[in-house]
């Protein structure tokens, strides 16, 4: 496996190549494990025992350090399979595939941990541990998203037939996906009271909230990328080790 | 009319056969033989274009190819007439003629729905649809289970016609069907299945 | 095209096909609502609109997996897909059948059943407009779930899985043009978007479909 | 009996078996519900109750024709039938395999849906408890369903057809109890009701359905 | 062993056959021929008790017959292990040896799911379910259907070896399995069916 991953690399889609995506995640995994650590650790510590309470919140405004990020990070790990399904639908590069395979449950652990974190946090600001918020819908809907291509993953044994049925129902997804959000803003606008809650703006968010929330986004943001490393390695691994069995019990 | 170049195939990620070429000429037929789980049926449906070959170049005229699986594609909730009228209009034919149920002695059962076939008398339906989709190559695999004697006796009689008439067939059968035609014994081609399987998938790490 | 489009008719009407029983199944639905929610007049009128369509939507999920797996299973669509027809206008002849023994009957039931719902007097046309408008959709999309899971061993619920959420933008547009046609709001904006996306479905889906099967019959 | 019960759970959580996805089905009815009948608090509070039992009845309801129709299908239920097992035993131990499988998940899933409906607090219990009480009773009166429409080809929604009206009195008795149980009344009566309809399905169904079994496979 | 006495048989309301008389003995086969759709099948799920008889007495003691139809009855996600041993616990009896893998060629597969054989390995799996669970008489519909020549001849030893031990067999097939039993020819007890089908339930308001 060893010599084309010392060529040097003349394109991108050169990583799409598992030996020379292997060389090159086993070199940057652990920095990016660094980085992670370091961003979680200090954005979680300053936001938690660093800033002030909020004036009308109180020390629930903590949650927001967590919600946030992953949040975010739901919505770009969906993003990110869909560009994978379609590398792999048009230029069949394997890794793709597995890459895609590797950042759903990542993606809907996030969903959930977003929408947990959202319902502790809407038990004290809100009264309730859920409402039917636009935002919240939406994200209760890419959960539902989440199930179905994870289940259609689990549910095909074959590995091509799976890789090519899950990126079609990531495309046609996405659309529904987009289509809901808007679907459910137009549903809810005229019921739901316009009082709730909101920072979306970031004038709205005073900058020692401001700066630990950028480290722990980053730090979710590396901690996604980590486990999307760790989790196609692990499958090219188990996939190499299959293949090479099979070889060898041939001969 | 068929003609087939190092071939190789894979079923389930498991590469079966490789190296087969072979031609199929006009008014000819060829048997395909083999033990079980050898690849016939994975053969057939290569061909058939219902999945791709793993190497190698399947040539053959365009809307020539019939295909019939080890199932029938019966409903069983049509009749027997039904069935088969809905097979020839699918391939822009005629209705099904009296001749040919005659043929597949078929003709007392025409109005009997499907379900309540016997075995062979499904299996005589499910052969006769060869016979109204006008199609010059067909891929039969084992077209005689469960048939009895006279029965076999008569659907080799349709296929030396359909063969006299200038058409093909390539069958998978593990009896004699009592007619000549060129023997492919699948043996030679084999590929040693490895005991665990790679598919193509994982093959690509490596 | 138009053979095969005669015989799912044909088959679904005969006994033991689909036809009728998604109808019933809508009626059923709709008459257990009560029984669970409790009687409150006042109530059911104001969810009737939802219940209709949730029923219909429910009704047609049902009878899903009989687009496709019936053929696959008895090898039929092996040789369907043999025969000198398009997969992708055999996808389309699917979920158009599909419509018109599922689809079409719900559309034309709806009003029937308003009536247990107590559904207040202008939303009967709403809620017919809005389920021809919007069932199509419908079938659509569930002949394109249906050919995903066609090759699994009863992918029945997991068809239901992944159909749901494909379902949520043209539940939402049709109950909301069904509930604004009832209440006399204006109704234009998701009239529109709801046909929108019927036309794009009806249009664009059954290529995906098409791809699907091809996958799946591998 | 044990090997039966055994193989029924191996299969159900295999790939392409049933498990998980009826609950999955239950998240999805009752993440439609508030789509369909629009997001006010205080409305879909009140239906919560009733929407949470007929959630729970339509997941049960999906997943019954696996029941017996897979393994009437592939021959194994004929199979079976010669097998040295009375079929009252078979039909008991599917019965069973459909509720641990599905009911039981269910049950411990609901609470959570709970929250999606806003649920007042004290209901929490009462659905618990009274679906817990309830689902045998749809598992047993569902395989009773399943065994009827068995010969017939995809019976799926007539299987529905048939098992619907048997669910009315356990929906009622059901649903009564979880709605009482959220406003705080009195809730004796339904739960006794609700229990009595539980034994009495789960103790003398099996026979029938037995018997149902044996006309199916003549 | 088994002794049925003036048996007729109906199948959707058609009467198919009568006054059948015959006794299989301890150590004997019995092979039943006939054309398709003469009622072999309808037979033998009489014989095994799916269908109840519509004259005539079948004797045969408890407990002790296995029916083999058409169908096999896998579970294609569990693996050939798992099938067999499914079928040796609802008959009581113990896992399945290596022995009888061996026997039906299956070792090889033992760890495969069901669904990925091929038709006639499917087939093997199906026979040696009949290895398993230990009965005496074994009343089988076309076993041989989709084998090839070596598996036939498996079967045919592993059906000598059943009735050297004692045990029985009816058969039906339409190809020489190679090994002496009484054949029993259905076409006289053939019955002419009506061309219009009343069912019994019909009859009754006669
Ligand atoms: C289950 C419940 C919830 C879900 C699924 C949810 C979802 C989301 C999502 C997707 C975002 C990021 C979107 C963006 O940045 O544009 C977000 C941000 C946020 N959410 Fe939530 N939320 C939930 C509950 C709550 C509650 C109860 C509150 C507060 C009372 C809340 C307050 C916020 C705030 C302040 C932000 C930050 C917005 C920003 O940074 O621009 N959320 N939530
Ligand atoms: N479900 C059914 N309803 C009505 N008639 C049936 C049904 N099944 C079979 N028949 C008819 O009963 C007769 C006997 O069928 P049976 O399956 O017993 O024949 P068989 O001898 O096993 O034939 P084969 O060799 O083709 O398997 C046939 O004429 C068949 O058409
Ligand atoms: N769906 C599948 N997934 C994985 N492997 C399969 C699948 N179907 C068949 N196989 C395997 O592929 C091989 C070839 O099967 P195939 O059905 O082509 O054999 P065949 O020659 O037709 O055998 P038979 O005479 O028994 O019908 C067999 O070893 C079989 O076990
Ligand atoms: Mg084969
Ligand atoms: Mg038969």
């Amino acid at each position: 496996m060893s010599d084309h991953s010392l060529r040097p690399v003349s394109s991108l889609w050169e990583f799409a190549n598992p030996v020379r995506f292997m060389a090159l995640s086993g070199k940057i995994l652990p920095f990016v494990w660094v980085a992670c650590v370091a961003c979680l650790g200090v954005g979680l510590v300053w936001g938690f025992f660093f800033t002030p309470d909020d004036y009308r919140q109180g020390s629930t405004v903590k949650i927001i350090y967590l919600h946030v990020p992953s949040a975010l990070m739901a919505i770009n790990a969906w993003f990110m399979m869909l560009v994978a399904s379609l590398i792999w639908l048009i230029r069949r590069h394997h890794v793709s595939a597995l890459a895609a395979r590797a950042a759903a449950p990542v993606g809907a652990t996030m969903t959930v941990i977003a929408l947990f974190t959202g319902a502790v946090w809407g038990q004290p600001m809100w009264g309730t541990w859920w409402e039917w918020d636009p935002r919240l819908t939406s994200f209760l809907v890419l959960f539902l998203f989440y199930l179905g291509y994870l289940a259609l993953w689990a549910a095909i044994e074959d590995a091509d037939t799976a890789a090519d049925l899950t990126s079609v129902l990531c495309i046609v997804g996405s659309v529904f996906a987009v289509l809901s959000r808007y679907a459910v803003v137009f549903w809810n606008q005229g019921l739901h009271q316009g009082a709730t809650f909101s920072m979306d703006k970031e004038e709205n968010i005073s900058n020692v909230f401001w700066y630990p929330a950028v480290l722990s986004m980053l730090g979710f943001g590396l901690l996604f990328v980590a486990l999307v490393l760790v989790g196609t390695r692990t499958e090219i691994r188990l996939r190499r080790t299959r293949a090479l069995m099979a070889r060898a019990s041939a001969e | 009319m068929m003609r087939v170049s190092d071939l190789a195939i894979v079923r389930g990620g498991v590469p079966l056969l490789a190296g087969l070429s072979f031609a199929v000429e006009p008014g000819s037929a060829l048997i395909l033989r083999g033990p079980n789980g050898i690849g016939k049926t994975t053969l057939l449906r290569t061909l058939a274009g219902l999945q791709p070959p793993a190497a190698g170049q399947i040539e053959v005229p365009e809307d020539s190819v019939a295909y019939a699986s080890h199932a029938d594609g019966i409903k069983g909730q049509l009749s027997v007439v039904e069935n088969l009228n809905f097979w020839a209009r699918v391939y822009g034919m005629a209705d099904v003629t009296d001749a040919v149920l005659e043929r597949f002695a078929l003709q007392d059962l025409r109005a009997r729905a499907a379900a309540t076939l016997s075995a062979g008398q499904k299996r005589r339906l499910g052969l006769a649809r060869l016979a109204v989709i006008g199609r010059k190559i067909l891929l039969l695999d084992e077209p005689t289970v469960s048939l009895d004697t006279a029965s076999v006796g008569r659907f080799a009689s349709f296929l030396q016609d359909h063969l006299d008439a200038g058409g093909s067939a390539v069958i998978a059968t593990h009896i004699d069907l009592g007619f000549t035609a060129t023997v492919l014994e699948l043996a030679p081609y084999k590929l040693d299945a490895p005991a665990l399987t790679a598919s193509d998938f994982d093959e690509a790490f490596l | 095209m138009i053979a095969l489009l005669r015989r799912d008719l044909a088959l679904a009407v005969r006994a033991g096909g689909g036809f009728g029983l998604a109808l019933v199944f809508f009626l059923i639905v709709v008459t257990l609502v009560p029984f669970a929610v409790g009687p409150g007049q006042v109530q059911l009128a104001a969810i009737a609109p939802g219940i209709l369509w949730l029923g219909a939507l429910l009704a047609c999920l049902l009878s899903l997996d009989r687009i496709l797996a019936l053929d696959y299973e008895d090898g039929a669509l092996e040789l369907i897909a043999t025969a000198p027809l398009p997969l992708e206008a055999v996808a389309a002849v699917k979920a158009l059948a599909h419509w018109l023994t599922t689809g079409l009957p719900l559309v034309l039931v709806a009003p029937v059943l308003g009536i247990l719902l107590n559904l207040p007097g202008p939303g009967y046309l709403w809620v017919v407009v809005s389920l021809a408008i919007g069932t199509p959709a419908l079938s659509a999309i569930g002949t394109f779930g249906a050919a995903l899971t066609v090759g699994l061993k009863r992918g029945g619920l997991l068809l239901s899985l992944i159909v749901l959420p494909l379902y949520v933008p043209t539940l939402i547009f049709g109950a909301e043009v069904a509930r604004r046609g009832a209440l006399g709001q204006p109704l234009e904006t998701p009239l529109m978007l709801l046909a929108g996306i019927t036309l794009a479905s009806v249009a664009l889906l059954p290529f995906a479909s098409a791809a699907a099967l091809r996958v799946n019959l591998r």
